[in-house]
């Protein structure tokens, strides 16, 4: 299952969505908007999406986890608009009869979400500027 | 022939536009509609080198041949998650 | 955070308890009651535990976890008594400026409460026989 | 001196009891609670190789030297997770 939501997404329904009674682990990872980045203070993001391609590269993603893990079933919600502090853009759930495979593919997918799926966002920081990340070509080599 | 362009992020602030219909050669490849999009926003050649070209939704290398109608997509480095 | 629960565990309330302004990430592990083991049919599972030592393992676990990595906080939660299948019986959320350090702690975490925490099963299979997880010295090299 | 001796899992199910007081000799070591536990109940012969002791909720090596009221568990292999 992979989405695109305005609203907050809901972590508890992420889980649930590959809950199995064939799994005996699950690994889920959620990125959340960090109050700082690269020594300035953030107040929140704001995410945009190519959203017909965004949804077919995590559809995508989520057939390559298949491929390459025994695993049972995917989640990948990501939030876009705006996102304040603490509040989470990103969510990706999954589920293995074991856990080393769950870690590994739950790993492997935000890895590539991050460098692959049309979204991108701008940093609101405290100071009133607002920039797309990465705009400044000698910060890219910090991103996370 | 018509494709339509489609501008994200960065690409779409300093082209001043999020989509467009613009005509090509045929037989064009993805590069030629870039190359046409840098020539109009000479602003966006430092750009350049980190824009990944899609075309109907999947990345395409920049010698990928267009077809009428394709949405050509300009993908700046992205930054989901 | 680490606990022990006769309840179900509130998938919720463990990220909520990890989420910082000043993370960017958070890695969580949720193990849950499978359907089978090594070929067998199983209902439920029971867990029992050294209560007192297994809470202060688990916070010795927890003080490793900040000294190795550089992360937000911690919680552990591990549920006691019969957890039927597909129900969760531990939780583990890691929350880190960033993902890698998470994903790496909630790693050991998780490996190292199945060999330290003094927490032990019951396997009921669906044949009406109950045995103690690793009771067949056969079936230990198996255990997940 | 009596120490508090407690067991979980299989080695309570063979051995029939939780938990009880034991006398042992003053300055023993952990193992000779063991060792008098498993000469109680031969059944746990098989099992004392994968046994590990606990004194006072930790860890410890069967040659932990025992004081008065201490609280010994015998710890069978852990399956929790």
């Amino acid at each position: 299952m992979v989405s695109l939501t305005l609203n907050r997404i809901n972590i508890k329904a992420v889980v649930d969505d590959v809950t199995t009674p064939e799994s005996g682990g699950i690994d889920l990872f959620v990125g959340t908007t960090r109050n700082h980045a690269r020594g300035r203070s953030v107040t929140l993001l704001e995410y945009e999406a190519y959203r017909p391609m965004a949804v077919g590269v995590m559809e995508q993603l989520e057939l390559e986890a298949h491929r390459r893990w025994p695993l049972n079933r995917v989640a990948i919600v990501h939030r876009l608009g705006k996102v304040p502090v603490g509040e989470a853009s990103v969510a990706i759930a999954v589920s293995s009869a074991h856990r080393k495979e769950a870690f590994e593919a739950c790993r492997f997918l935000i890895d590539t979400l991050k460098k692959e799926v049309p979204i991108w966002k701008r940093e609101y920081f405290s100071d009133g500027s607002i920039e797309w990340s990465g705009e400044h070509a000698s910060s890219r080599a910090e991103h996370d | 022939m018509n494709v339509r362009l489609k501008l994200f992020s960065v690409a779409r602030d300093i082209a001043g536009f999020d989509e467009q219909v613009v005509v090509v050669a045929a037989h064009a490849d993805a590069d030629a509609v870039l190359r046409q999009l840098v020539e109009a926003h000479p602003a966006l050649e430092e750009w350049k080198g980190s824009l990944r070209l899609a075309v109907n939704c999947e990345y395409v290398n920049r010698s990928h041949r267009l077809n009428e109608g394709d949405e050509v997509a300009v993908i700046p480095p992205v930054s989901g998650g």
